[in-house]
């Protein structure tokens, strides 16, 4: 039951998009379309279940001081392993995502949860909160990216419905940027 | 006692009796000169796109007060009607129908009504309207019906280029600017009487200085703003036509044609989203003259009167909180 | 081109119904209420107790400090009770409440109308000691004591002495109407006040809108060199200090200074005329010129009434409260005091008596504030009401500081013209008020 | 002239967090206050100049050379930690207030993408060393300049009654959505 | 080949590594600040709202202060209460000041039946701007302004405004007496007392400075200090001074003879059980 709630509270309660307000950067910067949010969302999923799995098995061995450092090593390392995957089997969706893959070192979310959360617990509710979580930012990735693609080019994952150009505004930066904006007030009024 | 109670309040108890919705209806008053022109020389269709637009408008921030905000509704100070002929103003008399009320939307729901309403929004709600769609429908808002009097037939008439889009190009491709402009059909006197290619209430230079006139006169709006922009207008294009008559235009044809004059006497003047102190004021039009000329000149786009004002709409903030008005007995130091 | 202050200010409609009304003295009412704090600072100390038979002009409250002023007895009869009632301030004040038989003065006090010019026989202390004794307050409503501004401290040198005969605000005529009755008499009284601040020269500042005056105390200063009179622009605030000194001698008192850190003095005509009356007619200040206006009065007027009588009875006398009243100020439309009700006592600051009608009365629609700039532009002292008042709203009060507030002299101009009728004086009031209350509890 | 180039196109055209998307987290974090946020964009140009020289030098000296280049987010990250741990403890003995000021964001410089993403961008684009100096220095400007106009209008905004739902993170969001709106018409100028 | 890219990734990460520590171990010490490693302990402690209750800036200042203070006495976490002072003592080695939870109580029962009011306010709806003003609409010149300046204040939605009094009106369970509406309040009506046995409190629901005539034409609820009250307490907890009576919270031992003798039921008592007749018929001559 526990683990089912840790689970299912990255989604709406706890959801690092829209409610926590972390990994901004790529949640604007690749959400262009659908099928890059879930791209996305799910390189980050990889990376947040991996490293969550691996700090909580080695926790117990790593002095508190270096605690940071060594957290941060666990998750380039992942980040290398999908960065050089993702570029060797879908090159497409690799370019498009482009510079937001490395940096998904820096998102705030794997950092977060390998802290408060991969820190202090068991691997498994450790690698269930990080799949959680990481399937909730992927929720809100291709939530966002729908969005977008649907405003914005009149199509979703690449189906086109209406065949001219869309309100381009909105597969161009300020479109995440207001997109996201009324995302989040939408989910407060949600969450209230 | 009881019903007869007076009424206590701390001084002033004198009012100058001026309130918002009179001057909304200010600038209404002050921008009719130039939908008149828009009508003469754009036909029925300068009314239609108006007349959709402020019905959106209206109704936009209407339907958001009511559903979302849940707030008092104050759509009858006039500010909606104001955003909806400024934006109306500033796009192309054939625009569809359904592209006018994305515009309405845009400008009040997020450009107002996001931050609260009247006298929040930060940036000028027609602004951002009128940018939303230049940037969504290029196409549709850079193809401008050219010029016919007193036509109002409503056929589809034959659109072009605006005289800024034309010298643009043409300097683009190595020709130079006395060349252009001698081939132009538009001559200054069309320019300033409205008898040129471009949004409906931009045409003409001498409707919208009436307008700015009476809008000195009633006090609606300084002098600081409006002059600051067109002395900065003229004194660097001024400036680069010395440099090189041939590669720059002059600076008469930047003030007369594309939105210059609409920009400065009705959107930059907006009180809301402009500077509160004398100082302030020019330093802000001096900045709107710098960043639209840029852009005019080196940038993509053949007009940056709209991105300029917005701009420095977001700079605002930051000169009111820099620049002071000067303290009564201030001890100056040294 | 008239002279006036160059940054800010407001026209609002002059409404100077009572212009030209000769003063007419007021009859006794049965019982007057004298307030022991009539003046900024200190209040009196009562030296009379309940029961005790005054006469007019007997001192019933000592003055208890430097900034403080005597009261003197404006009737004869006995003292009734000593208790707190509701007064201008719409707080209750102590007040000596008096009974009215007869009307006898003290024997010292020359009644007769003869003009006494000779101003030689009088040292300045001596006139100073005289203006004390007599409790002359500053009669333009801020009721300063008079003593204290014209006992110029140690190191600073009064050069001007600028009468202020402005009279800024609407409505109000008491001091247009004094000036055409009394010239003489404020003449002398501005030499007094002179020799007794040892200033070199006097301006006497009127508005153009009061031409007859103007003209008449021309012709009367025209045989002292010393004394000019300045016809000013006619411009809301001009009758604030700090104002009336930029316009008439072009200097700027420093914020949070006094104007004689400018080598100033600025004293009401009204202060003037009671001047005079004390020194040369031993008279102490136990009554004024009231205005008693406002549009629907059915006969404005310009009364001159003992202190501590009621406002109703001025208000009968100006024929009868109209039905249709909604607010009753103490002063004039810009910077007087609403006041609770009719029983409230005439005291030394009241200029005027201003019934506004009830739809007049309520405060305009109240919007977002558009940021239109007008508060920053009216703002005499270039402060930023608009952001005062955010300011305020969310209690940023310590940073006020910087803006300024405390130079804020409450004209009223931002509020008066505000197009979104925001109150913006009743946040910078407020501001003003936490700000002291902060730079209080830190001393 | 390259390298004015570089720098308004770092500052207006290409803005790092209003066109790229980098450093949102600081952008909307640190941008309630005028004189917070210019603390903020001092310490990032000062991070992000010496960030992107040292992992430029390492680049190009050490990765390149032992033909690990696959090590560059995990060598990069090292650095950059580092690096901003021993600003924050200098920071903390220079200017005790500033440091206050900055509070919890001076360790979110560590994971702020836009000093990592500069430091990869510039490996990417082939920058020497004075053109990478060159073009984080405009970067920060740039970061600079978009959290000034923010925390000037949420300063603004601070004081003003802002529909409830709206407040906070989604009023900032829309302000960027205009600016970037705005700053949209830069384009072309380089 | 491939052994080499190993060997090469672990010489220059493990370098990289050393080098980093060395600096930083280096610039650690150089810029050394002492900062007592207790503020932290403390800071963690505490319950982390920032509300200012304590009169220090936040949780952080307020931690510092634990620190730095010789005792604890005179500091008190208002929002954590005696739990969490225990604690910070014990992680400071100190012992605490077991203080008596308190609760926020509005002394005005100047109800719109009570009191008329008399004149119209016009102005911005805020309690410190009206209360700049004048003495109010009505004609006590203590009593609540009713235009909620306290509740606006309360960060813990303890507070509300009864919209038939006109009267604020205080959650006690929410309430965690921080003090911020006591600051609020212009004319000092609200007071913190001592929440009492199961919560019981009596206290005088009047602040008036006026004589008992006065008060009374103002306010049919005032306290018109007849001193009867003061004459029933059996426990000397109850003074009459300028005109008005106040309770000792630390005497009272919640009798409830004051609440039946009080004439004009200035008197409160709250959570108490219903009474019986005889002292049922009292009141209801007090409400007359």
């Amino acid at each position: 039951m526990n683990n089912w709630k840790n689970f299912t509270k990255g989604f709406i309660k706890e959801n690092p998009v829209f409610v926590l307000v972390l990994g901004m950067c790529p949640t604007l910067g690749v959400t262009t379309s659908a099928i890059n949010g879930l791209g996305m969302g799910l390189a980050t999923t990889f990376v947040l279940f991996g490293s969550n799995v691996v700090i909580s098995l080695v926790k117990n061995f790593i002095p508190d001081k270096v605690r940071i450092p060594s957290f941060i090593v666990i998750i380039a390392s992942f980040v290398t392993i999908i960065d050089l995957s993702m570029s060797a089997y879908v090159p497409d969706l690799y370019k498009s995502l482009g510079l937001f893959i490395p940096l998904i070192v820096v998102n705030c979310i794997v950092l977060g949860r390998a802290e408060a959360f991969a820190s202090k617990n068991t691997i498994i509710s450790s690698a269930i909160d990080g799949l959680g979580m990481g399937l909730g930012f992927s929720f809100a990735l291709t939530l966002l990216g729908a969005l977008r693609e649907l405003l914005g080019a009149y199509s979703l994952f690449g189906h086109k419905f209406i065949n001219t150009d869309g309100i381009l505004v909105f597969v161009l930066a300020p479109g995440a940027f207001l997109g996201l904006a009324y995302l989040i007030a939408i989910m407060k009024r949600i969450n209230k | 006692m009881g019903q007869n109670r007076l009424i206590v309040s701390l001084s002033p108890h004198d009012h100058a009796k001026d309130s918002v919705s009179k001057i909304m209806y200010g600038v209404v008053i002050a921008m009719i000169p130039a939908l008149l022109v828009s009508v003469y020389f754009f036909g029925l269709d300068a009314i239609r796109v108006n007349l959709i637009a402020i019905a959106a408008c209206i109704f936009f921030e209407w339907i958001i007060q009511k559903l979302l905000l849940k707030g008092e509704l104050t759509i009858t100070d006039g500010s909606a009607i104001v955003t909806g002929m400024l934006l109306a103003f500033n796009v192309p008399s054939n625009l569809p129908w359904w592209i006018i009320v994305i515009g309405a939307l845009v400008s009040i729901g997020i450009g107002k009504m996001s931050f609260g309403g009247l006298g929040n929004n930060p940036f000028n709600p027609a602004l951002v309207g009128r940018v939303f769609l230049l940037i969504s429908f290029p196409v549709q808002m850079t193809s401008w019906p050219k010029v016919q009097v007193l036509n109002f037939a409503m056929t589809d008439a034959q659109t072009g280029a605006t005289p800024l889009a034309i010298v643009k190009e043409g300097l683009k491709n190595g020709e130079s600017f006395s060349s252009i402009i001698n081939n132009l059909p538009t001559s200054y006197s069309d320019m300033f009487f409205g008898q040129m290619g471009g949004s409906l209430g931009e045409i003409s230079a001498i409707a919208l200085i009436i307008g700015g006139l009476y809008m000195l006169y009633r006090k609606i709006i300084t002098w600081h703003i409006p002059v600051s922009i067109i002395a900065t207008v003229a004194i660097f294009t001024g400036i680069l036509y010395g440099i090189n008559p041939d590669k720059y235009a002059d600076p008469l044809f930047h003030l007369l044609t594309g939105g210059l004059m609409l920009g400065a006497i009705f959107m930059a003047t907006d009180m809301v989203t402009s500077p509160m102190t004398a100082k302030g004021m020019i330093i802000y039009g001096v900045g709107i003259g710098i960043i639209t000329v840029l852009i005019r000149v080196w940038g993509a786009y053949p007009e940056g009167v709209s991105f300029a004002i917005l701009i420095m709409n977001a700079f605002t903030p930051l000169i009111n909180y820099y620049v002071k008005p000067k303290r009564f007995g201030e001890i100056v130091k040294k | 081109m008239l002279k006036t202050f160059p940054k800010g200010g407001v026209h609002p409609h002059e409404n100077k119904f009572s212009a030209g009304k000769p003063i007419e003295k007021i009859e006794l009412p049965k019982q007057v209420s004298i307030p022991v704090s009539q003046h900024l600072g200190a209040p009196a100390q009562p030296v009379v107790n309940k029961g005790d038979e005054v006469k007019v002009g007997q001192l019933i409250a000592k003055s208890t400090g430097f900034i403080s002023a005597n009261i003197h007895s404006s009737v004869s009869g006995k003292v009734s009770k000593i208790e707190k009632i509701i007064d201008s301030t719409g707080y209750k004040q102590t007040a000596i409440i008096i009974d009215v038989e007869g009307d006898e003065w003290l024997p010292e006090i020359d009644r007769s109308t003869a003009l006494v010019e000779d101003i030689d026989k009088f040292t300045a202390e001596e006139i100073r000691a005289k203006v004390a004794e007599a409790g002359i307050v500053g009669l333009g409503g801020a009721t300063f004591p008079t003593n204290v501004k014209i006992s110029i401290p140690q190191g600073k040198v009064c050069e001007n002495l600028i009468i202020n005969a402005v009279e800024c605000e609407p409505y109000l005529t008491s001091d247009h109407q004094l000036m055409l009755e009394k010239s003489d008499e404020i003449i002398v009284g501005a030499r007094l006040l002179q020799k007794a601040a040892g200033a070199k020269k006097i301006y006497i500042g009127i508005e153009n809108n009061k031409p007859d005056a103007i003209e008449l105390l021309k012709k009367k200063a025209a045989k002292y060199q010393d004394i000019e009179v300045v016809a000013l622009k006619v411009k809301y605030p001009q009758g604030g200090e700090k104002q009336l000194i930029k316009a008439v001698v072009n200097r700027e008192v420093p914020s949070g200074g006094l104007p004689i850190d400018v080598g100033c003095v600025v004293q009401n005509v009204g202060t003037a005329y009671a001047v005079y009356e004390a020194v040369q007619k031993n008279k102490p200040l136990i009554e004024r010129v009231v205005t008693v206006t406002g549009k629907s009065v059915p006969k404005p007027s310009n009364l001159l009434v003992r202190i501590g009588t009621p406002v109703s009875n001025l208000i009968e006398k100006a024929g009868g409260l109209p039905e249709d009243t909604g607010k009753i100020v103490n002063g004039g439309p810009m910077m007087g005091k609403a006041v609770k009700d009719f029983s409230i006592p005439v005291t030394k600051g009241t200029s005027g008596i201003l019934l506004i009608t009830s739809d007049e009365a309520k405060r305009p629609k109240t919007y977002n504030c558009i940021r239109c700039a007008r508060c920053v532009f009216v703002c005499p002292m270039g402060l930023e009401p608009y952001l005062i008042k955010n300011m305020a709203t969310v209690g940023m009060f310590k940073e006020l500081q910087d803006e300024r507030v405390l130079d804020c002299m409450e004209c009223g101009s931002c509020s008066f013209g505000c197009p979104a009728g925001v109150p913006l004086l009743d946040y910078i009031r407020l501001g003003k008020a936490n700000l002291n209350k902060i730079l209080r509890s830190k001393k | 002239m390259e390298y004015i180039i570089i720098i308004i196109s770092a500052i207006f055209v290409n803005n790092i967090v209003l066109a790229q998307f980098l450093g949102i987290c600081p952008f909307l974090g640190v941008s309630s206050k005028i004189k917070t946020s210019l603390g903020m964009g001092g310490a990032v140009l000062f991070v992000m100049t010496l960030a992107t020289i040292v992992t430029w030098l390492i680049m190009n000296y050490i990765l390149m050379k032992f033909n690990i280049v696959f090590m560059q987010t995990i060598a990069y990250i090292l650095v950059i930690a580092a690096l901003v741990q021993m600003v924050e403890i200098i920071l903390k003995k220079i200017s005790p207030s500033l440091y206050q000021a900055l509070g919890v964001f001076l360790p979110l410089i560590t994971t702020n993408c836009a000093i990592l993403g500069v430091a990869i961008m510039v490996i990417q684009k082939n920058y020497d060393l004075l053109q990478s100096v060159v073009f984080s220095i405009g970067t920060a400007l740039g970061f600079t300049l978009a959290l000034i106009i923010l925390a000037g209008i949420r300063e603004q905004l601070e004081k003003l009654p802002i529909p409830s739902g709206m407040k906070g993170v989604p009023v900032a969001l829309v302000v960027a959505g205009i600016l970037a709106l705005a700053f949209m018409g830069f384009a072309g100028l380089v | 080949m491939f052994m080499d890219i190993i060997l090469n990734t672990l010489i220059t990460l493990s370098l990289l590594g050393a080098v980093m520590a060395v600096i930083l171990y280096v610039v650690a010490q150089k810029f050394k600040v002492y900062e007592d490693p207790r503020i932290d302990v403390v800071e963690t402690l505490t319950p982390g709202a920032n509300c200012g209750g304590c009169g220090h800036p936040g949780c952080r200042g307020f931690a510092e202060a634990c620190v730095k203070a010789e005792s604890l006495d005179g500091l008190f976490c208002p929002v954590g209460g005696n739990e969490t002072m225990k604690k910070i003592a014990e992680a400071l080695g100190r012992a605490v000041v077991e203080a008596e939870p308190k609760v926020a109580v509005v002394r005005c029962n100047g109800t719109y039946e009570k009191r008329n009011k008399t004149t119209y306010y016009d102005g911005p709806s805020s309690c410190a701007i009206e209360h700049s003003l004048y003495m109010g609409d009505t004609d006590c010149a203590y009593g609540c302004l009713g235009l909620g300046d306290c509740v606006a204040k309360c960060t813990f939605d303890a507070m509300y405004m009864d919209e038939e009094s006109g009267l604020p009106m205080i959650d006690e369970n929410k309430c965690t007496a921080c003090g911020a509406c006591v600051k609020a309040c212009p004319r000092n009506i609200i007071e913190l007392r001592n929440k009492g046995k199961k919560n019981r409190r009596i206290y005088v629901s009047c602040v008036n400075h006026d004589k008992g005539a006065d008060a009374r034409r103002a306010c049919g609820a005032a306290c018109i200090a007849c001193n009867k009250c003061v004459k029933v307490c059996p426990y000397e907890a109850i003074v009459v001074e300028n005109f008005c009576a106040y309770i000792d919270f630390e005497k009272c031992k919640l009798c409830r003879k004051c609440v039946a003798e009080c004439p004009t039921g200035a008197i409160l008592e709250v959570n108490f059980p219903p009474r019986k007749e005889k002292v049922e018929s009292a009141e209801e001559t007090a409400v007359n």
